[in-house]
């Protein structure tokens, strides 16, 4: 499995390809990329500032890879996640997963997004029409989260 | 020793990333020393917020994780990853 | 909406990028990828080909993209499956979906693709270690489509 | 006039990729049409599959589909793409 948490961009085409090439039993590769809206909460976004916490950040991703590699028969797994400053329209996150077939990629895709959301230590600050302000967390990515723990 | 960290929203209205505590013994959990901050009073209020998270040796953990001295602690407010 | 069949080949973040490029709203882009496996039920397999039915293709990938529109706030899809004959390793099938937030991107995307498994007209013959065989469709496809009506 | 097509499995097991129909009211549902092409026997069996598939006019239906004259229609395995 392949953690980064990097400043500079990435290419989706280049990571799912990586991930494609781990094995030719690889049947289906599942992924996400998030990216900076210019709109959040009726405010006009100009810009993005994401802070994290060194160390932890590490901990906490490779917590969520092992997880998701216990729960499903994946053959690769990556997750990219930028800090630093972003413009509206960069690429923020990277997710990718893959199994031999999709239902796997998929649930293993989007398990890893729920917690990254709400367990791994990123902060967005944003710089809005009406000055910058931090963002705060969703009660339904917290409900998200939980959902996989009851139906794990 | 208690090594003490603040991110984002809390290290900007604390004007501190961290700070290094004397151990007592009363810092039995990590609630104990949340209860040791929000006494200072004035900003340090924020300690009290429902969403507050926190986590002991980079590890997210609850308010109720014991404490030893030597851990280091984070204080944070909802992660806003992904 | 983009569908194509086609035989030549595709990157996938060529395409993951042309979906995030309709709009700077969009913060999160779903997306899968099918590959041609080395080996399925229990035989190697050392090629495929992959029939369609011109016209009918078309109308039922049109279909599926106009229903994903219907029940997800979408901002792009894109539909692309290949035909003819293909390798172990190539990519047979990409769809993305675009959407403001995470959950409608990564629903419309597994939905279409097991709409894709049991309702579009593409059939699969491999070659295997024991010769051409026709691949006969799952029942846990079958099921995954029906799971899309009740849950609507 | 009825257009019938064969996909697949059904095309090279029949040897046959489509075929016209002189129109007969008793074509009134697709499954009638099914029945009709069923009875020749032999290797039409395959036309009792009970996974079998079908379309009208370019739409999948399902064996109840009404027919009319100028009809098309397709028979085909159960579909394996993605």
């Amino acid at each position: 499995m392949t953690i980064r948490v990097q400043q500079h961009s990435f290419d989706p085409g280049v990571e799912v390809g990586a991930l494609h090439s781990a094995n030719l039993g690889i049947g289906a590769v599942a992924s996400f990329v998030g990216y900076v809206r210019d709109f959040n909460d009726g405010l006009e976004v100009s810009g993005l500032f994401l802070e994290h916490a060194p160390g932890m950040t590490e901990h906490a991703l490779e917590k969520i890879a092992s997880e998701a590699h216990e729960r499903w028969p994946l053959l690769a797994l990556d997750i990219l996640h930028r800090v630093g400053r972003l413009e509206p329209g960069d690429p923020i996150v990277f997710v990718g997963a893959a199994s031999a077939h999709r239902d796997a990629a998929f649930d293993a895709c989007r398990f890893v997004m729920d917690y990254l959301k709400t367990r791994a230590p990123f902060w967005k600050k944003e710089d809005t029409s009406e000055g910058a302000r931090w963002v705060e967390g969703r009660a339904s990515d917290e409900a998200a989260a939980r959902g996989w723990s009851s139906s794990g | 020793m208690i090594r003490v960290q603040y991110f984002a929203r809390y290290r900007e209205a604390l004007g501190l990333d961290g700070e290094q505590l004397n151990w007592e013994p009363t810092f039995s959990r990590v609630d104990a020393l949340r209860h040791f901050l929000l006494a200072r009073g004035g900003v340090w209020e924020l300690m009290a917020e429902p969403n507050l998270m926190c986590a002991r040796n980079q590890e997210l953990c609850s308010l109720d994780e014991p404490l030893e001295d030597g851990d280091e602690v984070a204080f944070f407010p909802t992660v806003t990853g992904g």
